[in-house]
């Protein structure tokens, strides 16, 4: 059985119908892509794929278990991570922080050991530490450790963002526009650290990207979405010669 | 890395050590001069008041400061726990040893702010920004107003409640222990001896600045600040963010209820209109001023806002006045952008050699507080 | 009828809150921040009045209008001096300055006109009006505030949606960096919002002591903090619902005491506006906010 | 930052070490009340009451010399032991104060454990005597202003159903209200309507007195201060509501209120040991001081106490020979002695022949007052 199983997905606002029939299998240690035009419904899958949205219809089961509207924190648990649009640091936060925050559900100790700094917070905050080093080391911003986060430049926060998200340990990692806003040095060095962390993990990753250079150039399996629907799905090459996904890039994308 | 995480540990290990050694240096010299009795009555009077606010200011920078989230209510707490104290201490509590009598009222002080606080926090962490505000200002006007309708006193025939005065009969020679908007009078001091009580007042103190710091050197602290920097972020995260919200609501209203029990039983007089949003607003000027998430400098800024009235008072009637351009002037300099970089200015040519991530720490405390801006733009 | 008298007593209440809040939802909506020193802008203009009008004899509309020059150049003053220099600081600065600047007035006020009350004699010489035979009378004043507060709403809202410099406003409003790219001058459209709130501020306390006449430094705090909640209630920032939350938080708060509490009609008025927060977070008129995730 | 607020504080610290000694040639005696804040018009007028009254007495005997020092304390008991802990720095002997009553509670306690005097002029609540025994009080006690309003309105056949408007978040109007309400059930008033405001909702009053109006009251008993008292007569009149309406000491100052139509004062009885516009000499030469010292304001009775709590605290002073070297507690002592002695009577502003029994409370004559034409006329008369 696959990773995620998504099938029939669909959710509408005030009568607009957003996404619908939306389909997905994902098994580990894969790429994939979710593309798109503007406004595609692309973000609202993810959304609802991450409990943030509340989906009308459909069904999204998570290695066995069903997640279908469950809230974010069920699925953060559960097994999904991701990254946002318009990236979410914790901006005050320091980068260490940033991470060990990505451990909430991971690493964990009642309030109290906290408040009264017993053996089990001490050995629970090394582990942390020593965790969130080694991620921040796989990113090469380990030196950086104590900035405040938002002192970093943006390639950087983009790099910890996806630290933060596999801090949590996920089984499936959802990136919304990795590549968003970076120069194409970045954007190469950014394929690297993707390829790397499916090789080191072990664990799926479906992304988001309008980079087709960098969708085609790395994703296994690209679905398609047009309006909310699915218009297309397939390997690299099926999807890049399918007249509707042209019609829809050429016509329909102003990015 | 290695060096990486011993500087980590060395900026947290710097907000303890300021923070206790302010506390303990505050209360060595007092002591020191409290024995050799070259303390001013002015400046004996004025020590409970500073513990109290300085509570009240650390624990309101827990929902301010690390939540993120203004309340307009935390007089509330203050006064849930005083009247709760106050209660068991002039009623129950009347016969008892002083010690354990003082004890149990704070702990009954820090119960009952805390139960008022889940009683607030659920329905108001609900909300945000300035309806979290106005909501608590609201909680704060009903409590209040309540209170002031309320009449209570035991006699032979057992405990008496009512919320009207005609309904409200006691045996004669039996005291009332609340009798609706009457202060409530004769609650006698911790100790006579002023250096006792401040003692007390410096512990507590101390347990809520340990509480706070701790708390925010934890994974739950971790948790509170990841809400307030981005509640979405945090959410995906996995983190419940009802429970953190709780968590920092509720510390804060227990903490504020032990604030309320030793100011009242310095006062020796609990009227529940001095509860009210002014004050409120008072300990939120000296949590801005301090700083956001900023420990230390909240108990500075409540030592800091309760002395200066008392030097102004050669002014007279004009002393409200200063006061408040002194307020604004401080404001000003201390948040205006213009201001803030004639100041880094200032200290970059003092201290040319600043490396960067030092920089970084200072910023790491939140102490620029820009965390009431951030989340207007989030919105 | 009983009913109908308290009733009414509580929509002139509630109109003077509105008029109140709907300065307050202006100066919000626009300058995104809570002025709190809104109420003591309305208590120098009670005093401008007064000193015109009920001391020097002069024609009403003229002492209200002296009124409004003064409290429009105190309210920019205000604007430029406290609040401009912390203009891209966090609105909690802010906010503290704004309770600064309250203090200040009060302050001031209590030393240049001292601190024993004053009666405003009402600026409306009109005679009460007889409904339902003589049973019921509605003061004058009632009426014109009522009045008062739906015109200037209204030119409030045409005034925002369909001119210019309302266009400007909301442009403001929504995004300040967009405006300001766009050509918009920020600041000044800042210091007109203050000029305009600051003047309604006068009118507000020309007609709050008309019905409710005792001028002191302090006299206006109280509104000030409930036209707040008013204007929150209404959904703060909408203009409309300023004008509702001011009438409604009125009638509540006179009906409770009429029929449940006077000794508890503060608590009820909260816990309604509790209860209508709960049920409706963004206020009775208050836009959603969609959060973009 | 920082460091300038640690070395400020230092600098305070330092600051307050200096414990003042200055010479001890006068007495010194200290005031509190609140010249700051919304209730800024009762201490300000009890301040120059006491500044007229220490000139008085110490042109009348050049032996015995006040020095006077007046502390503000916005209303507020954490302030007032502020202002009582800077008074006792100076140096402060006896005081008189505090104005207000919350503040007095927590200055008192204070008081008592230091054994220093307090005379209050104006804190009226029970609770405020029953502190200790060197609190005593130079206005009635509440309980008993509710006490003998009841008895005066029944004795007196003002009224047949009273409606009564208080202040339920104020301890002085409370206070009279509940006694009131007490002795008026026990002799058998029939009260029609209680009506509460709060210092929070007190911007509009038409409600209470709209609701006075619908029970049928003929009296309105008002044991409130004059501003809101002021109020309540304009809302009456807007409603065409005639009814008598009667008060205690607090109303007093009505007739002063800047811009008030004094024509819908007429009519309207208060219980109150002092007028401004009384015809005596004694009164007169001290509204002619208050004027010059204010520029043109009128005395209410809060400066009348003023100025009677240092008048009594100079008589009793004489009596008791205290002198300029002793300490606050041989002060406390002695005038407490003096007072409590049963042969000590004194004859200020607010009434000819006060006196004062152990328990702090003063017995003087209460006097009922009608408005008549813009005057206080004598209701006995």
């Amino acid at each position: 059985m696959a990773l995620l199983e998504v099938t029939n997905l669909g959710i509408s606002f005030g009568g607009l119908q957003a996404v619908s029939g939306f389909r997905l299998s994902v098994e580990s240690g894969h790429l994939y892509g979710l593309i798109g035009p503007n406004g595609a419904g692309k973000t609202t899958a993810f959304n609802m794929l991450t409990g943030m949205y509340v989906p009308d219809e459909g069904n999204i089961t998570l290695d066995g278990v069903d997640i279908t509207g469950k809230t974010p924190e069920f699925i953060s648990k559960a097994g999904i991570a991701r990254t946002f649009q318009n990236i979410r640091l914790f901006k005050r936060m320091s980068v260490l922080d940033n991470v060990k925050v990505g451990m909430h559900n991971k690493v964990t100790y009642g309030m109290w050991h906290g408040i009264f700094r017993d053996g089990v917070f001490r050995s629970r905050e090394k582990e942390m530490d020593q965790k969130a080093m080694e991620l921040l080391d796989v990113f090469g911003i380990a030196d950086k450790a104590d900035y405040v986060a938002s002192q970093l430049p943006y390639g950087e926060q983009r790099k910890l963002e996806i630290c933060r998200a596999l801090a949590s340990e996920p089984k499936l990692l959802l990136l919304d526009e990795p590549a968003a806003g970076m120069n194409p040095n970045e954007t190469l060095e950014l394929r690297e650290t993707v390829r790397k962390v499916r090789d080191d993990f072990g664990i799926a990753i479906l992304l988001i990207e309008h980079d087709m250079k960098f969708v085609m150039g790395i994703c296994e399996e690209i679905t398609v979405l047009e309006y909310g629907k699915i218009i297309a799905h397939g390997d690299p090459e099926t999807v890049s010669n399918d007249p509707r996904v042209i019609a829809a890039y050429l016509g329909g994308d102003d990015d | 890395m290695a060096g990486n995480n011993q500087k980590k540990r060395k900026k947290s290990t710097k907000t303890y050590i300021l923070s206790f050694a302010l506390i303990l240096g505050f209360w060595v010299v007092i002591e020191i001069l409290g024995h050799m009795g070259l303390l001013s009555s002015k400046m004996l009077g004025l020590l409970i008041p500073i513990c109290a606010y300085a509570i009240m200011a650390v624990s309101l920078n827990l929902v301010v400061g690390f939540l993120g989230e203004l309340s307009l209510g935390h007089a509330a707490f203050m006064l849930a726990g005083a009247t709760a104290g106050v209660v068991f201490y002039n009623g129950a509590g009347l016969n008892m040893p002083q010690i354990p009598r003082v004890i149990i009222t704070l702990i009954i002080g820090a119960a009952a702010a805390g139960i008022f606080g889940v009683i607030v926090g659920v329905p108001v962490l609900r909300f945000s920004g300035d309806y979290l505000a106005i909501v608590t200002l609201a909680f704060c006007q009903i409590l209040k107003n309540v209170l002031s309708t309320t009449y209570l006193g035991v006699d032979s025939k057992g405990i008496h409640l009512a919320l009207d005065q005609s309904a409200f009969r006691l045996e004669p020679g039996a005291k009332p222990l609340i009798k609706g908007a009457q202060p409530i009078s004769g609650i006698n001091k911790i100790s006579p001896d002023m250096m006792i009580s401040f003692t007390v007042g410096i512990a507590l103190l101390i347990l809520t600045v340990t509480f706070v710091l701790n708390l925010m050197n934890s994974r739950a602290g971790r948790a509170i600040t990841a809400i307030r920097d981005d509640e979405i972020a945090a959410k995906s995260i996995g983190i419940n963010l009802t429970r953190y919200k709780l968590m920092a609501f509720i510390s804060s209203a227990v903490f504020a209820g032990l604030a309320g029990v030793i100011y009242v039983l310095n006062l020796s007089t609990l009227d529940f209109k001095k509860y009210d949003y002014n004050l409120s607003i008072n300990v939120l000027v000296m949590v801005v001023l301090g700083g956001m998430g900023n420990v230390p400098g909240s108990i500075i800024a409540a030592a800091v806002l309760t002395l200066l009235p008392e030097l102004l008072r050669d002014f007279s009637q004009y002393r409200m006045f200063i006061y408040s351009i002194v307020l604004i002037v401080i404001m000003l300099f201390t948040q205006a952008p213009a201001f803030v970089q004639l100041r880094h200015r200032l200290m970059a040519m003092i201290r040319p050699k600043k490396s960067m991530p030092e920089e970084t720490v200072e910023k790491a405390d939140g102490s620029y507080f820009a965390a009431q801006a951030d989340r207007k733009e989030d919105e | 009828m009983q009913f109908l008298g308290y009733l009414i007593s509580g929509i002139s209440l509630g109109s003077v809150y509105a008029l109140i809040a709907l300065g307050y939802t202006m100066v919000y909506g626009i300058a995104k921040m809570l002025n709190f020193a809104h109420g003591d802008v309305i208590m120098v203009g009670g005093y401008m009045v007064y000193f015109t009008f009920c001391s020097r004899g002069w024609h009403p509309l003229l002492a209200v209008l002296f009124a409004m020059a003064v409290c429009t150049l105190l309210g920019i003053t205000i604007e430029r001096v406290a609040y401009r220099p912390l203009r891209s600081a966090p609105s909690l600065a802010v906010l503290i300055t704004a309770i600064g600047v309250s203090f200040l007035l009060q302050n001031s006020a209590m030393l240049l006109w001292k601190s024993d009350p004053k009666s405003f004699t009402s600026i409306i010489s009109m005679d009460p009006i007889s409904i339902a035979g003589g049973q019921l009378s509605i003061p004058a004043e009632t009426i014109v505030t009522i009045v008062v507060s739906v015109i200037i709403m209204i030119v409030l809202l045409w005034f925002v949606n369909k001119t210019r410099i309302g266009h400007a406003m909301k442009a403001v409003s929504e995004d300040r960096g967009a405006a300001q790219l766009m050509g918009i001058n920020v600041n000044g459209i800042i210091s007109l919002t203050f000029a305009i709130g600051s003047s309604l501020a006068a009118v507000a306390g020309a007609l709050l002591l008309s019905s409710y006449p005792t001028l002191v430094p302090t006299t206006g705090a109280m509104p000030g903090i409930k036209a707040f909640v008013a204007a929150v209630f209404g959904g703060i920032g909408s203009i409309p619902g300023a004008f509702l939350g001011g009438v409604l938080l009125g009638v509540i708060e006179n009906l409770s005491k009429a029929y449940i509490s006077t000794q508890l009609s503060d608590a009820i008025v909260f816990l309604v506006l509790i209860i209508v927060l709960l049920v409706k977070p963004t206020g009775l008129l208050g836009k959603k906010i969609a959060v973009k995730v | 930052m920082k460091k300038l607020i640690t070395a400020a504080l230092t600098g305070v610290l330092a600051a307050s070490f200096v414990m003042s000694a200055s010479a001890a040639e006068t007495i010194k005696i200290g005031g509190i009340g609140p010249i700051t804040g919304p209730a800024a018009i009762y201490g300000t007028n009890v301040m120059h009451g006491m500044e007229i009254a220490v000139e008085d007495v110490n042109a009348s005997n050049p032996d015995l010399q006040f020095e006077l020092q007046f502390e503000d304390d916005e209303h507020d008991p954490e302030k007032s032991l502020n202002a009582y802990n800077t008074l006792k720095d100076w140096g402060m002997q006896l005081l008189g104060g505090t104005v207000t009553t919350s503040p007095c509670l927590a200055v008192g306690a204070e008081a008592v454990n230091d054994n220093m005097l307090l005379l209050t002029p104006s804190a009226s609540s029970q609770d405020v005597i029953d502190l200790g025994d060197n609190v005593f009080q130079v206005c009635f006690t509440d309980p008993n202003q509710g006490l003998a309003s009841a008895d005066y309105i029944k004795d007196q056949n003002l009224g047949e159903k009273i409606g009564v408007i208080y202040n339920s978040a104020d301890a002085y109007s409370s206070g009279i209200y509940s006694t009131f309400m007490a002795e008026a059930e026990a002799i058998g008033l029939e009260v029609v309507a209680e009506e509460a405001f709060t210092d929070d909702n007190s911007t509009d009053l038409t409600t209470q007195v709209q609701s006075c109006q619908n029970a049928g009251a003929d009296l309105i008993f008002l044991p409130i201060y004059y501003t809101p008292a002021s109020q309540v007569l304009i809302a009456a009149d807007k409603m065409g509501y005639d009814a008598k309406f009667f008060g205690c000491d607090g109303l007093d100052g009505l007739l002063t209120v800047e811009g008030f139509d004094t024509s819908l004062a007429e009519g309207v009885m208060l219980l109150t040991p002092f007028v401004a516009s009384a015809e005596d000499e004694k009164t007169q030469e001290f509204v002619a001081k208050y004027a010059e010292k204010t520029g043109g304001d009128v005395p209410n009775q809060f400066a009348a106490d003023g100025y009677d709590v240092v008048g009594a605290l100079y008589a009793a002073c004489l009596e008791a020979g205290v002198t300029a070297d002793m300490d606050p507690s041989e002060v406390c002592e002695a005038v407490k002695a003096v007072l409590t002695g049963g042969d000590f009577s004194f004859d200020g502003l607010t009434g000819e022949g006060m006196t004062w029994d152990a328990s702090g409370a003063v017995s003087k004559a209460p006097r009922g007052m009608i408005i008549e034409n813009g005057e206080y006329v004598s209701l006995d008369a």
